[in-house]
């Protein structure tokens, strides 16, 4: 899933401050779940929020608002006069979320609240680890089902560097080596032969190094003659 | 002969070969490299000039190359993949060979957490041996990964890194073999302190007759202080210092001494052990002690072919 | 306008720390008129959000009080209560409000001295820090 | 007919009753002093932030339960005067002293500060006791003396002071006795070399227990002001021939380290150096508190007996002991010694006792007795032998189901 | 339904109204919306009274009721049942402990005592318009069966104990033994899985090859400790060590040990795995001191690490130094070694004299007892915690000395911490009775104030389920959090957590609580 993390109250602080009307709203798919952009997220931030202009003596109006998946229009749409009556939408989303409200409603404003970091898995409850890039072209069979790409510091694909000691990165003692990771499970699978050869050099243009990338299933999409109202014409 | 440099002479020659490190220096002051390749001209048959080493801004490799080009001796290009990615590698390829370079070493390169820009983004397109292969590809076909095929390829002697001292160690031989046949001419391991573990690496290198398809030169860094080996030991993964060197540095009255004494009965060693065709001496900050120690190693006078 | 008079609310687990308070009481023992707790069954139950909300709603200081840890009914109710309440400072923290006006304590049904402390510990918070910033006045 | 009568009103004698009345049983619960919790009352929990198993908690609980119980009679600052077997019960005759305060007091205390009497005639229930009543010690109040005193009355807020209340003498039938009068801690004062009650500042675990379960603090006696350098000894009063009992009193190591580690906890300044001849805390074989010390700079384990405490300089008390290993004598200074006292056993030898036959050994403790048992006689808590606040209660949880249980299971 | 509140204020026997002014209390309480009558009483907990409170909320059509007295635990089992008889539901009667929260501790100040009355009586009045009406359930065991695990002292004692409340009593026991214990004996089994919940189990049971299920109602786990053979160091070097029960048999009946002879606790410096048998030193001196008495010129060592002759038996450790019995204690510095040329001697260092001791020894026996390895298999099948050091970890001493955090579920002996034979068999007795007990009414009570899943803001993130000390929360058929009411206790560990506030407590929701503040906070300080 993808993992976020809140910004600090004092970076948030300081976004928000010269709007009067702000809707704080959180997403109930990955980031609720990774404890940073859920309803409660929403609510306790509103609440420091809320105690902190007390402090300085300032007065914001926030409404707490919590949808699906911020990253469709339809769940957005729900809420749309909220968003539409308030000075600042600030996204307790994933960027995703904080841009498709931004794209839906271009003259609003659209602040990110949380930053968001990667795709992780919980290792166990309240740590989430990198586990994937997106490079868009998974080669995880050949390497043991351990990504190296986002795994290992330096993305290599003919590892481990000479950096790695005692099955950890050199880059962060407390992270595992990708590579030996790698090679353990491969040895345990008997399956070593597949580092044994060169691994050629990666082609990344199905990753982002290939642009902005759109997926598209034309059997999925609509035609225009199925659209309707205003859509069927654009 | 592949590129016909000086470094490629020796080693296809049986001789055995001396490699020196030489850090650029961090200005665009060319003089310190001008100054250690007059001093160093006839030490070694090729000096190694680092790529941004540890991450460390400095001048380009391969323009110091071409500095002490000019001055008469023969530089390894050092060319790691943190900073670029294959279009500026290759075109820095055809850029050092059309200077003149003749060896080129490829690195993975350290990350940049270790440097002074710890912001900056790294590249890491391609890794070291991925880099091996392509140039190996270039020198051999003047193709390059995207299939454009070049006229005038540049002719390159082809080096790579090894650390027998990093896990999982019984891993390290295959890692070798692998560099070889992405086309690795030579090979200048990581600095050596364990004597021992080095020797085993070197039977897992030869039983896979390793040592015929590749020149290693064993690396060897002189230590200066007790304190430097102690950091060597603690602080920089995938380096073995045992404890009996350290000892030995720590008793020591002169430690300086004692670690010129250490690396000349290493090279003593290499220079009997099976696979072993030269050695590459780094003494980081410390330039000016090539040439006493390749003389008292006895590696005096280089060949001349 | 009179003196401030210190708003201190505490969240107060049914359990062990309900017993002591009672004990502190019929041994006789004082506390200051500022406090005002509110039950809940476990300090596991406490929220951050109930936290800031009081302080929101203007309380000066808020505690928690549940069992000893390792001693909780709810076997580890009072140790998520602890982390509940160490999250709370952080954000306040970060907002620039004053940490010590949120607490976690931890009493015994046989201590009756702990619950005194606790009341005149955050009541002197209270009466030291004040309300937060001008909302005080606006009660 | 399934009355019990419990004589006791600590640890055993009250987990004897809850489970007896779980199990269905009518029980009596006679117990001499004031209020309910036996020694255990008088000790502190010795938790700050993390439980420390001292089991003080649970006595108070249990001891409101019994009070909350219906099928519990329990008879305060009573005594049992006789009891007579007849066909496997027992009738037993009851003295049960008047307490001068009703149900009506809400322990605020405004009678004990007008009481006139020098050292009070009126008392709260000592330490965690209870119920929180307070009572008249009818010897010492002047009210029963000529004067007719009658200020804690006039000042009662609830009108809870009671001059009318009459002794009363009850008879009732029972089936079985549980025997738990408990114990008292040996006299630490008759080890005068170490100080104890010749130095104002020696304290016994027993004082500094009452302390800091009414204070949370500890302070010197005689200036009142925090200790910052404390010694604790061990086996005051226990493993000897003179001056105490030669048993061990199995207890003391666990709470006496309990202690300690709370001290550290209220102030981690404190300087604590404890000095023992073995180190037998219970439930902790892999010596937590070795480790726990080990971890702190602030406290030293000496493994030594100390020959003497004495008044230093600047009211300073001075613990002469030979080292750890080293036998040279040292002389360190405290600001207070605490000497954990070990505990005997009380109330084997009381008529009571006789009547039912139960017989003490030389050291006054009444081991489990088959035969007694089968009378209906069950003797429970220390006073079978040494034993911790939870080792007397499951014993006594484990005994009330002896008694309970049908009779064909019992022969 | 509009709530309809009567209020009723305890005088508590003429404590309240000394510190505050009960007339101006009735007056705020009939002046509150909602509120239907005001009853001013003498006593509560006395039952004619409370019949008569009851009554005139009955004739006020009162469906709720807000009673300010002293301390709840004191008397509201009496309070709920005697409104629920009324047609009340319990849950609808609100406590305000105005004795001892306010009128004692705050006398000396009437005027703030006052208020402070004033504003939780308003708290308490919001507080119960928000309340909904709850049932406690009931549920059938569907067996009287009383499992134990372990067929050692402690399991005989349990059981023993347990079936004389007559259920049915279930031992099973890993090994072959068999025993005389009341109820079936399962030997060579041990019990690997468990469904269901305290009342309602069903045991999953490896017996021998075949597995098989069992249902039962309660548990008792009396694992005991692990009687085997010496670990750490020492095993390495030693062969034929014996544990200190076989000596003390040899001792007794033949064949004599071979002298010299060495009693020694687990020189183990990790002191991991082994645990020092405190107890075992009250059975290691009665040996030695019987040996002794049999053979006197037998050369007997004792060495240990701390003696800890517990109670009386520091009498014996007296006797046995008297007979001759040397003592040698060693520290963590000097664990004993075996000679390298020697393999039966034994190298120590005698910490209180300093110097280094070479001890020969024809048997050699260990005062020690390993944690019971199936300690963990049997946490594991039941989902309970365990302690660090390997043993059953018990629950909260409110819940009893002899429970772990799951009702329903008990241990007792060895398997919480080396115990002596009588204290492990107290507990097994202890432990068995109150298991007895627990399924003899045969009828388990559950739910009320317990957790509530709102599905629609679930985002199935597990948290709860994580963070449960009992694992009420799973994630159902629909891929929502959905509670096992039977196990869900109402701590509220689970809603104060949920990330999506999908989670709340009846009785305590985040509402209720949150109001009660707000109006707390609202009213005079």
């Amino acid at each position: 899933m993808i993992v976020a993390k809140r910004k600090p109250l004092k970076e948030i602080a300081e976004m928000i401050a010269p709007f009067n009307k702000i809707a704080v709203i959180g997403c109930r798919s990955c980031v609720a779940i990774c404890l940073a952009g859920g309803e409660k997220e929403v609510k306790m931030l509103i609440s420091a929020l809320k105690v902190k202009n007390k402090k300085e003596g300032r007065k914001q109006e926030f409404e707490g608002l919590v949808v699906e998946r911020q990253c469709e229009r339809e769940w957005v749409k729900e809420v749309e006069d909220k968003i539409l009556g308030s000075d600042l939408v600030l996204s307790m989303a994933c960027s995703l979320g904080c841009q498709t409200i931004g794209d839906m409603y271009p003259q609003k404003l659209s602040f990110p609240g949380l930053n968001t970091g990667m795709f992780g898995v919980p290792e166990e409850q309240g740590v989430w680890s990198e586990m994937c890039v997106g490079c868009g072209n998974c080669i995880i069979h050949t390497t043991g089902g351990i990504c190296p790409i986002s795994r290992c510091a330096k993305s290599m694909l003919n590892g481990p560097c000479g950096g790695s000691a005692n099955g950890k990165c050199e880059v962060n003692l407390e992270v595992d080596c990708a590579w030996t990771a790698i090679y353990d499970r491969l040895k345990l699978q008997n399956r070593l032969d597949l580092i044994e050869a060169v691994t050629p050099a990666k082609d990344w243009s199905t990753s982002h190094a290939g642009g902005r990338r759109v997926y598209v299933r034309e059997d999925a999409k609509l035609v225009p003659h199925q659209k309707k109202g205003r859509e069927a014409v654009q | 002969m592949i590129a016909g440099s000086n470094l490629e002479k020796v080693l296809e020659s049986g001789k055995f070969a001396v490699t020196c490190e030489i850090g650029p220096p961090q200005s665009s002051n060319p003089e310190p490299l001008v100054h250690h390749a007059r001093m160093l001209k006839g030490v070694a048959d090729a000096f190694n000039l680092t790529d941004n080493q540890t991450a460390v801004v400095r001048l380009s490799s391969i323009a110091s190359g071409a500095i002490i080009l000019r001055e008469g001796i023969e530089p390894v290009i050092q060319m790691t993949c943190r900073d670029r990615n294959r279009i500026a590698l290759m075109s820095d390829l055809y850029g050092a060979a059309a200077l003149g370079v003749k060896n080129v070493l490829c690195l993975t390169g350290d990350h940049q957490v270790f440097g002074n820009e710890k912001g900056s983004k790294n590249v890491f397109d391609l890794d070291s041996i991925t880099e091996l292969q392509v140039f190996d590809a270039l020198r051999k076909e003047g193709k390059q990964p995207g299939g454009e095929v070049i006229k005038d390829p540049p002719k390159m002697y082809l080096g790579c890194a090894e650390n027998p001292f990093a896990t999982p160690y019984e891993w390290r031989v295959s890692r070798l073999a692998k560099k070889i046949a992405a086309g690795a001419n030579f090979c200048q391991t990581q600095c050596i302190y364990d004597m021992d573990m080095f020797a085993k690496w070197m039977e897992g290198v030869c039983a896979r007759g390793l040592d015929k398809k590749i020149h290693i030169l064993a690396g060897i860094m002189p230590l200066k202080t007790v304190g430097a080996a102690r950091y060597m030991k603690n602080k920089v993964p995938g380096m073995i210092v045992p404890d009996h060197i350290i000892d030995r540095m720590k008793s020591a009255k002169d430690q300086k001494e004692e670690g010129i004494k250490l690396c000349i009965e290493q090279i003593e060693a290499f220079k009997s052990m099976k696979g072993v065709h030269g050695v590459h001496i780094m003494a980081v900050a410390w330039e000016d002690i090539y040439p006493r120690l390749v003389k008292e190693a006895g590696l005096l006078p280089r060949p001349v072919l | 306008m009179a003196e401030h008079r210190p708003r201190v609310v505490g969240f107060c687990c049914e359990k062990h720390a309900m017993d002591a308070v009672v004990l502190s009481s019929r041994s006789g023992r004082k506390i200051d008129a500022s406090v005002r707790l509110v039950q809940v069954p476990c300090a596991g139950r406490v929220d951050g959000m109930h936290i800031l909300r009081a302080l929101e709603d203007g309380a000066d200081a808020v505690f928690v009080l549940g069992c000893l840890e390792k001693n909780c009914y709810y076997d580890t109710g009072s140790i998520e209560g602890r982390k509940r309440v160490n999250y709370v400072k952080s954000m306040l923290a970060e907002a620039g409000v004053e940490q010590e006006r949120v607490e976690m304590f931890n009493v015994a049904s046989s201590n009756a001295w702990m619950y005194p402390e606790v009341v005149s510990k955050m009541v002197e918070v209270a009466k030291r820090l004040g309300p937060i910033g001008r909302g005080g006045e606006e009660r | 007919m399934n009355n019990v009568l419990v004589v006791g009103g600590g640890p055993a004698g009250l987990a004897a009753a809850k489970s007896l009345t779980d199990r269905g049983s009518e029980v009596i619960l006679v117990e001499k002093t004031e209020s309910l919790g036996g020694m255990a009352r008088h000790w502190t929990c010795k938790g700050l932030v993390e439980c420390r198993n001292c089991g003080v908690c649970y006595v108070v609980d249990r001891a409101n339960e019994v009070l909350k119980d219906p099928s519990v009679e329990t008879l305060l600052l009573s005594e049992v005067i006789s009891a007579n077997e007849e066909g496997g019960s027992f009738a037993v005759r009851i003295k049960s002293s008047p307490r001068y305060v009703n149900d009506d007091c809400i322990g605020c205390g405004k009678c004990v500060e007008v009481c006139p009497v020098k050292g009070k005639a009126i008392f709260p229930p000592s330490g965690n006791g209870q119920p929180r009543l307070h009572w008249i010690d009818r010897s010492k109040c002047l009210h029963f003396k000529k004067a007719k005193c009658d200020r804690c009355a006039s000042v009662c807020p609830t009108k809870a002071v009671d001059y009318e209340d009459r002794a009363r003498k009850l008879t009732r039938k029972v089936s079985a006795v549980v025997y738990a009068t408990g114990i008292q801690a040996v006299e630490a004062c008759e080890t005068t070399r170490l100080g104890c009650g010749v130095l104002q500042d020696v304290i016994s675990s027993v004082d500094a227990e009452k302390m800091l379960g009414e204070k949370g603090r500890l302070t010197r006696p005689s200036d009142g002001k925090p200790p910052k350098k404390i010694a604790v000894v061990q086996c005051v009063g226990s493993r000897t021939v003179k001056n105490g009992v030669e048993y061990c009193s199995k207890f003391c190591c666990k709470y006496a380290t309990k202690i300690s580690q709370l001290l550290l906890d209220l102030d981690p300044e404190v300087n604590l150096d404890f000095y023992f001849m073995d180190l037998r805390t219970l439930y902790e074989p892999q010596d937590e508190f070795k480790t726990w010390a080990k971890g702190k700079k602030t406290v030293k384990l000496i493994r030594s007996m100390p020959a003497s405490v004495s008044l230093g300089a600047d009211g300073k008390l001075l613990v002469r002991s030979s080292g750890d290993t080293d036998l040279e004598i040292k002389e360190e200074p405290y600001d207070l010694v605490m000497l954990s006292v070990g505990m005997k056993p009380v109330g084997a030898s009381e008529e009571l006792a006789r009547l039912l036959g139960i017989k003490p050994d030389s050291y006054g403790f009444a081991k489990r007795d088959e035969q007694l048992e089968m009378r209906g006689i069950f003797v429970a808590g220390a006073l079978a032998e040494p034993m911790d606040i939870e080792e007397a209660s499951v014993r006594a949880m484990a005994l009330a189901r002896r008694i309970a249980r049908p009779k064909e299971a019992k022969a | 339904m509009k709530a309809a509140i009567q209020v009723v204020i305890c005088k508590c026997c003429t404590d309240v109204p000394l510190v505050l002014d009960l007339s101006r209390l009735e007056k705020l309480a009939s002046d509150s919306d909602n509120v239907v009558s005001v009853a001013v009483v003498n006593a509560v907990c006395d039952g004619k009274e409370l019949a008569g409170i009851v009554k005139n909320a009955v004739e006020k059509e009162a469906d709720r009721a807000v009673v300010l007295a002293c301390h709840k635990k004191d008397f509201s089992p009496a309070l709920a049942k005697a409104y629920k008889r009324a047609g009340i539901n319990e849950f609808l009667v609100e406590i305000v402990n105005l004795r001892e929260e306010v009128v004692v501790p705050i006398k000396d100040d009437k005027e703030r005592a006052q208020a402070k009355a004033e504003t939780i009586l308003n708290a308490a009045l919001a507080r119960a318009r928000m309340l909904t009406p709850l049932e406690r359930k009931k549920e059938d065991m569907r067996t009287r069966n009383v499992v134990i695990i372990g067929a050692g002292v402690t399991g005989q004692a349990a059981a023993g104990a347990a079936s004389e409340s007559g259920v049915h009593t279930i031992i099973i026991e890993k090994s072959t033994r068999t025993v005389k214990a009341p109820g079936i004996i399962m030997s060579r089994s041990q019990v690997v899985g468990a469904k269901g919940y305290s009342g309602n189990y069903e045991l999953e049971i490896q017996a021998g090859e075949k597995s098989e299920t069992l249902e039962c109602a309660a548990i008792v786990i009396a694992s005991g400790g692990g009687w085997t053979h010496l670990k750490g160091p020492l095993a390495k070097s030693v062969k034929d060590s014996i544990p200190l029960y076989e000596l003390f048999l040899r001792v007794r009946s033949g064949p004599a040990p071979k002298g010299p002879i060495v009693v020694i606790d687990t020189p183990d410096p990790a002191g991991k795995t082994m645990k020092t048998q405190d107890y075992a030193w009250a059975a290691a001196l009665e040996t030695v001191i019987d040996l002794k008495k049999r053979s006197p010129e037998t050369v007997v060592y004792v060495v240990f690490q701390e003696m800890r002759a517990f109670g009386v038996s520091e009498l014996d450790y007296k006797l046995a130094a008297e007979m001759g019995v040397k003592f040698v204690r060693y520290d963590k510095g000097g664990f004993p070694k075996i000679d390298q040329k020697d393999p039966h001697k034994i190298v120590v260092k005698d910490a209180s004299q300093g110097d280094v001791l070479s001890v020969p020894f024809g048997t050699l026996a260990f005062a020690s007892i390993p944690m019971n390895e199936s300690n963990q298999v049997i946490a594991d099948a039941l989902r309970i915690p365990m302690a660090q050091d390997g043993g059953i970890r018990r629950g909260s001493l409110q819940r009893g000395p002899v429970s772990t955090p799951r009702p329903g579920i008990f241990v007792c002996g060895s398997a919480l911490f080396p115990k002596p034979r009588e204290v492990a068999r107290a507990e097994g007795e202890a432990a068995g009775s109150l298991a007895g007990e627990y399924v003899k009414g045969g009828v388990i009570e559950f739910g009320g104030s317990v957790a509530q899943v709102t599905a629609e803001k679930c985002s199935a993130c597990l948290t709860c389920v994580r963070t449960c000390p009992y694992e009420a929360p799973f994630i159902g058929a629909a891929s929502k959090a959905e509670i096992r009411t039977q196990l869900c206790q109402g701590c509220g560990v689970c809603a104060g957590i949920c990330p999506s506030k999908a989670i709340d407590i009846l009785h305590y929701t985040d509402d209720q609580v949150m109001e009660q503040t707000r109006v707390i906070l609202g009213g005079d300080f």
